[in-house]
């Protein structure tokens, strides 16, 4: 089996693994989105990775060139970072709004507070 | 004109959405969305005739073939959607108009409304699109919208509830595009009915396997189902009451419709049930679901947090349907789709009306309410008692079809775990009613009055309605059985 | 790529981190560019390295730079991480191959915007074409999704404090 | 900064070769890489530069929120619109082959509304949010 | 003269549309009250149109609305359905008369949501009266528990809403977890749940399933009291009186053990259950319900109580008739439906007419009280004996019926359990009307009878338990029709 030809994928799931977790276990909230800004961006990678022939070029049409890589895939991902930044913007703008309710952006305190308020 | 509806149906409230930013004036925005609503409504309305009398209707966006371009297919099932999601849409809009004068800053309202669109819009368009990536657009259009509106409620909670949906919903979505982005690599299309065409002749890779895993998890947690439930309780107690009554009577149910469409059109009845064994993973989760959350919502104070909880149990009446894998189950889940969302939006609503007089939702300041609210509280037991499934509601057409699948497949446990769950809801409803029927009146509530027409004619419309389909189910029933006769496939 | 995501991880400074995140997006995007991803390109490294970046610093000027770490346990997480891992890695071992021309992505659909978008649609660069025509409905959804962000930033940011306390007065 | 005069007289400088090269990857994205969205983010950075450089207010004097918050509606409206337009020449939603005398020149104005509409929707939209952001402190 | 069809129909109307009007008219209480008389008549005479025609052999249908696919609401007016209607037609009114005595004696609070709900409920035991198939029983079903709810708690105390919450407890649970589930399962089995002379499931389900099905409708079927399911009646007492004469006389448990004959007799069908030894056990739970529930009758000192008891105990003479399956039995379960509900109504009139003249809940303090409320206590005396089955009472009709179908079917355990238990309902009333004109009383009393409509309506509750046994005819040739027993 030639799993050389993964090792490309595999790189990326580590990196994919590594913004998830940043996102279930940091108790930060701004580092939360941080992990969910690397998670989403290793998964267009591997959109994009999908999308390359070897030997192919951009596709852009041009004299010559017969063998493109794939446009599809360019085209979700860049509609997902599209998504991603929006997601993102809105996150950090709750974030800013919880610093100024609870005045803290830590998970826990931010419990605490809510806990001690009942 | 009447062969663009399919796509008029989505875009004319796109289009408003944006027009709301340009005006100030609170009211002008309701009306314009108000209007809109109902358009929407007779469109889903003549869309679902023309399915029902003619079949199948394929809309080809750009006037480009699918799979190239993207196609809007609307069968018995999405359209069924369509009108659920409207319906709800329109009733619940009408009914904003006080309730978000009365909880939102006035210079943000066109700002809400827009939001309040774009949030029908995104599940309008998850329903009606026939393509994978497009579910996964739109469904980002409905979440964001849905953040925003969950963070505008009044208790500062409100906003930690939004963030946490936030993080949870998009986890969901990264989940869902995984999958979607895995069964592309496979097949390369993202059309569904093309996918559904294609799939079979690999479904028995890892790869596809993986991606059935993954789409079912980022479902799962847009559908709240249980253990992916935890953004639910606390979105739905703190957001606006209009917003809830929205999102709790149509946002689970369009992400339960997607993880249907995948199931059973695109993944096929063998695949799911045949060789992922999904109904084996369900059902545990739907048993669960159903018994500890009615539970949990038996504990609670705050009575959206209870009908909250309340929520993620009656999904699991859904999802158990759905697990077992027979049309009567299905029958039983598509149904209970369309009646919950009636009486679960119009028991918000009438909590609504509670929070817009009261101020407040908490058990012990509901004490001797029905006194001073007598139509408000009498539209809430009756929503309760369509929730506990007595008959002539529509919860009994849905507990019957339910029971009646369990039945066929011999599954004694289920009948009894359905029939035991039902007299939770007893407990739960009761309790509020008992609080605001028979407790006497605080001090602070007897200058309560009775909450203004405008809130109740909404609210007891939805409840007339799971009335009207308690009573004469023929209409909601064939419809879906039709739906599970499209979705199941050549199968039956 | 992968020292500056691991390094995020375990990073307590903020700014730091932000720094490191911008950084690895524009690695990423240099990465899409080795893989004929353009537009793609382009794109994340005006937003990753840039948009993103400026957001997350006007944040942490608001909230502050440092990270308190809590002490959850960490076994949870982990697994949930380790299982997902898990399940993909699993999902890759009946992928096609990198770069393997013959993958089923390149044989069906794929190819007809290659071949046809010239005549079709006409500009040369086919992913503008199937962005703003073949799929031009999913952009009109992206466009719909910033402008979403937009509405949910303007509600939560639209207000300075000083207005939100006049009306917590009032009522 | 806003003392700084060296920043200043860079960004007097740099922001009119931004603009126009925003305007260029706008109008170039037929061709080569580039299109609306990142125009739109290339317009916007240069915009934000603008505002650290010489403050927030004064930026707001030149581009008010008000003005952008009608262009965030205006670009989803003109795209949207766009859709409709073809609808009501005869064709299916967005679809382009009717908007001009032949189907290629009407793609073609067709992907230059749209991509006009996405550009300004999201130069628009991220200097309102930037505002937004800003306008905390 | 108006059609069968729309007589059934008006009959479910005219109550509902009472409780409308009482709504209405809750500020000015003379009007609101005779809304309810006047209602309650219109409902007399109704029901009463259609007596003839089910005599003559007739069985009316209406089917309204598809409620599911193939499965309708439907109505049908069937012998024993009559005997149900009329019997509740018939007390309606005596107990809209009484209740306006007892409520205005005690200035009771809520007296509209009273007549209101009071309204309703009679609309439910029509519905389940000419209900034509199971899902239509169900639905009146539930209706009156919910509807009698509000009744129980009147009071809104925090003992009216503890047995509020047992009341409801038990009816709702047993209903929606067995009865609800043994009606879907007889539809899944059958594909219909309509009354069906000779049985539905005859035919259709053998062996130990019929056992098993039998057990969740007679224990679905909360209202018929058996035991160990009994708990919600003996809580009910913390009502006013009328509800409790209602409860016990007419509505709910009447509904119940109706449910219990209908089910037998139309959907099991006799053969069926004489045929399966799965079935068997039902003879025993009544049987065991009746001896239990006298023996603690005789124990209980609140008036009320005791009466409760007693009601446990005669509702299991109904099934315990039902289930010795001979036709003759059968004919007795459905007499003594009727004779019971005109000896209970009497019993409690008498209960709340003592406590309203004079404050007394208590068996123990009523030595001597026949001389103060003579009317009172007659009556009293008149319905002791219906219950005991003793002649001029109307109870002596069914019970002898219930022997001799006991006889014909070689029940002889079902024979030494009756007269068993006639001797303890003898045990427990004949003290009270002994103390009552025998006893002297210990304390000064100074009261007098109750109000006029209250004496008034517990004297025709009398009357009617003694017309019953002089002229049988009507309820006999309903009876015999039901069993198919010549006349």
């Amino acid at each position: 089996m030639d799993l050389l030809g993964l090792y490309n994928y595999w790189i990326v799931i580590l990196l994919m693994m590594a913004g998830f977790y940043i996102v279930i276990s940091c108790g930060n909230l701004v580092k939360k989105i941080i992990g969910l800004n690397i998670f989403q961006t290793s998964v267009f990678i591997l959109f994009i990775s999908m999308g390359k022939v070897s030997g192919g070029t951009a596709p852009i049409l041009a004299e010559g060139i017969t063998r493109f890589s794939n446009p599809l895939p360019h085209v979700l991902i860049l509609t997902a970072i599209v998504v991603g930044v929006a997601t993102t913007s809105l996150g950090l703008a709750i974030v800013v709004r919880i610093h100024e309710t609870y005045n803290t952006v830590n998970e826990d305190e931010i419990h605490q507070q809510d806990e001690d308020a009942e | 004109m009447i062969n663009h509806l399919p796509i008029l149906q989505v875009v004319i409230p796109l289009l408003v959405a944006p027009l709301c930013v340009l005006f100030r004036s609170p009211r002008l925005v309701w009306s314009i969305a108000a209007l809109t609503c109902w358009i929407i409504l007779v469109i889903a309305g003549v869309l679902l005739h023309e399915v029902l009398s003619n079949g199948v209707i394929s809309y080809e966006i750009g006037g480009w073939a699918a799979p190239w371009g993207i196609e809007y297919r609307l069968d018995e099932a999405n359209t069924l959607v369509l009108l659920i999601v409207s319906g709800i849409a329109a009733v619940v809009t009408s009914y904003a108009r006080l309730s978000v004068e009365h909880e939102i800053a006035e210079d943000t309202i066109p700002l809400f409304y827009s939001a309040w669109m774009l949030c029908i819009t995104g599940l309008l368009g998850i329903t009606a699109t026939g393509d994978a990536f497009n579910v996964f657009v739109f469904l980002e259009i409905s979440s964001l919208s849905t953040y925003a509106m969950i963070a505008m409620g009044k208790d500062r909670r409100a906003l930690t509830a939004s963030f946490q949906y936030l993080v949870m919903g998009t986890i969901g979505a990264t989940f869902i595009l995984i999958g979607i982005g895995l069964m592309y690599m496979m097949t390369g299309t993202l059309n569904m009915a093309d996918l559904a065409q294609r799939l079979p002749a690999v479904s028995d890779t890892r790869t596809i396997r993986a991606a059935a895993a993954f789409l079912t998890v980022g479902l799962s947690l847009k559908i709240a189902l249980l253990p992916l439930h935890l953004w639910l309780p606390n979105a739905y107690a703190y957001a606006p009451s209009a917003a809830t009554a929205l999102l709790a009577a149509t946002a689970t149910k369009v992400a339960l419709y997607v993880a249907l469409r995948f199931m059973f059109t695109v993944q096929g009845v063998d695949f799911t049930f045949g060789q992922m064994r999904l109904d084996l993973i369900l059902l545990p989760l739907s048993v669960v679901a159903l018994l500890a959350m009615s539970m949990v919502a038996i504990f609670q104070t705050n009575v959206k947090r209870l009908l909250a909880y309340s929520s993620v149990a009656q999904i699991g009446y859904m999802t158990l349907g759905i697990s077992m894998a027979s049309a009567t189950g299905l029958t039983g889940s598509i149904l209970h789709i369309f009646n919950h969302a009636l009486m679960k939006g119009g028991l918000f609503l009438a909590l609504g009306a509670i929070m817009y007089r009261v101020g407040s939702v908490e058990l012990d300041k509901l004490a001797g309410i029905a006194k001073r609210m007598p139509w408000t509280m009498a539209a809430f037991v009756a929503g309760g008692l369509s929730l506990i499934g007595v008959p002539t509601s529509v919860g009994f057409i849905s507990k019957w079809y339910l029971i009646l699948a369990a039945l066929e497949k011999g599954w004694w446990p289920v009948v009894m775990l359905i029939v035991f769950t039902s007299l939770l809801a007893v407990i739960y409803i009761w309790r509020v009613i008992e609080v605001a029927y028979f407790h006497a009146a605080t001090d602070e509530n007897s200058g309560i009055k009775e909450a203004p027409l405008s809130l109740l004619l909404p609210t007891w419309l939805l409840i007339g309605a799971s009335y009207y389909f308690g009573i004469d189910s023929s209409l909601s029933t064939s419809t879906a059985k039709l739906a599970v006769l499209r979705l199941w496939g050549g199968g039956l | 790529m992968a020292v500056s995501a691991i390094a995020i991880v375990r990073l307590r400074s903020l700014f730091a981190a932000v720094m490191l995140t911008s950084i690895y997006s524009l690695l990423s995007a240099s990465f899409f560019l080795t893989l004929d991803a353009v537009d793609v390109a382009f794109t994340e490294a005006a937003v990753g390295a840039g948009i993103t970046t400026v957001l997350f610093l006007s944040t942490l000027a608001l909230v502050g730079r440092h990270s308190q770490e809590s002490h959850h346990t960490r076994w949870l997480p982990l697994g949930v991480v380790t299982l997902t891992g898990a399940a993909l890695i699993y999902a890759t071992l009946d992928m096609p191959r990198f770069g393997d021309p013959a993958a089923p992505v390149h044989q069906h659909v794929a190819p007809r915007y290659i071949e046809q978008s010239a005549q079709e649609v006409g500009p040369p660069n086919i992913v503008t074409s199937v962005l703003a025509s073949y799929r031009g409905y999913d952009t009109l959804g992206e466009v719909t999704v910033v402008f979403t962000a937009a509405i949910g930033v303007m509600l939560l940011l639209g207000r300075s404090r000083k207005d939100k306390q006049d009306d917590e007065h009032e009522t | 900064m806003k003392r700084n005069p060296v920043l200043r007289v860079i960004t007097d400088l740099l922001l009119p070769p931004i603009l126009l090269f925003a305007l260029y990857v706008q109008f170039h994205g037929d061709y080569g890489p580039g299109g609306g969205f990142q125009a739109g983010v290339i317009f916007a950075a240069g915009i934000i530069l603008y505002a650290l450089v010489y403050g927030l207010k004064k930026t707001q004097r030149v581009l008010p929120p008000q003005r952008i918050r009608v262009f965030v509606a205006l670009g989803v409206l003109l795209y949207a619109g766009t859709g409709i337009a073809g609808l009501l020449l005869g064709g299916n939603y967005l679809d382009y082959n009717v908007l001009g005398s032949n189907p290629l020149a009407g793609q073609h104005l067709g992907i230059l509304l749209v991509e006009l509409g996405v550009g300004i929707t999201v130069a628009a939209v991220m200097i309102m949010v930037f505002y937004m952001f800003a306008g905390r402190k | 003269m108006i059609t069968a069809q729309t007589a059934i129909l008006l009959a479910i109307t005219i109550p509902l549309l009472a409780g409308v009007l009482i709504a209405l008219t809750g500020k000015h209480p003379n009007l609101r009250e005779a809304v309810t008389l006047l209602a309650s008549l219109a409902l007399l005479l109704t029901v009463s149109s259609l007596l003839p025609a089910v005599l003559n052999g007739q069985q009316p249908i209406l089917n309204w609305i598809e409620m599911l696919p193939g499965l309708s609401i439907r109505f049908q007016v069937e012998p024993l359905g009559m005997m149900f209607a009329s019997v509740a037609a018939l007390l309606w009114p005596v107990n809209s008369l009484y209740s306006i005595g007892y409520m205005r004696g005690n200035n009771e609070k809520n007296q509209t949501r009273f007549y209101i709900c009071f309204a309703i409920a009679i609309a439910s035991v029509m519905g389940i009266a000419f209900a034509g198939n199971l899902l239509t029983l169900f639905i009146f079903y539930e209706a009156l528990t919910l509807s009698t709810y509000p009744l129980v708690t009147h009071s809104g105390s925090e003992n009216a809403m503890k047995s509020g919450r047992v009341y409801l407890g038990i009816l709702i649970s047993t209903s929606i977890a067995l009865l609800l589930v043994a009606i879907i399962w007889t539809w899944q089995v059958t594909g219909s749940t309509e009354f069906t002379p000779g049985g539905l499931l005859n035919g259709k389900l053998q062996g130990p399933a019929v056992g098993i099905m039998l057990l969740l409708y007679m224990y679905g079927i909360g209202k018929a009291a058996l035991m160990p399911i009994h708990r919600w009646l003996p809580a009910a007492m913390v009502a006013p009186t009328p509800v409790s004469a209602l409860l016990h006389a007419v509505a709910v448990v009447k509904a119940g053990v109706f449910t219990v004959v209908k089910v037998i007799v139309y959907i099991f069908g006799l053969d069926l259950l004489r045929s399966e030894s799965s079935a068997q056990w039902l003879l025993y739970a009544a049987a065991f319900t009746i001896i239990v529930a006298s023996v603690i009758a005789l124990r209980q000192d609140n008036l009320k109580r005791r009466l409760a008891y007693s009601t446990v105990s005669q509702l299991a003479y109904v099934v315990l008739a039902t289930a010795i399956l001979a036709p003759l039995s059968v004919a007795a379960a459905a007499l003594h439906i009727v004779a019971h509900a005109f000896g209970k109504i009497t019993l409690f009139f008498a209960a709340g007419s003592i406590y309203t003249a004079s404050g007394k809940t208590m068996v123990s303090q009523l030595n001597g009280i026949g001389y103060r409320m003579p009317w009172t206590m007659g009556a009293f005396a008149i319905g002791s004996l219906s219950m005991i089955g003793v002649p001029p009472a109307a109870g002596f009709i069914s019970k002898w019926y219930l022997l001799l179908g006991a006889v014909d079917a070689q029940q002889w355990f079902a024979i030494g359990i009756i007269i068993i238990s006639t001797l303890l309902n003898a045990a427990y009333f004949i003290p009270i009307i002994y103390a009552a004109f025998f006893k002297t009383s210990d304390a000064a009393n100074t009261h007098g009878e109750s109000p006029l409509p209250m004496v008034i309506a517990l004297l025709i509750t009398a009357c009617l338990t003694l017309l019953m046994f002089l002229f049988p005819q009507i309820p006999l040739a309903l009876a015999q029709q039901l069993a198919g027993v010549g006349a």
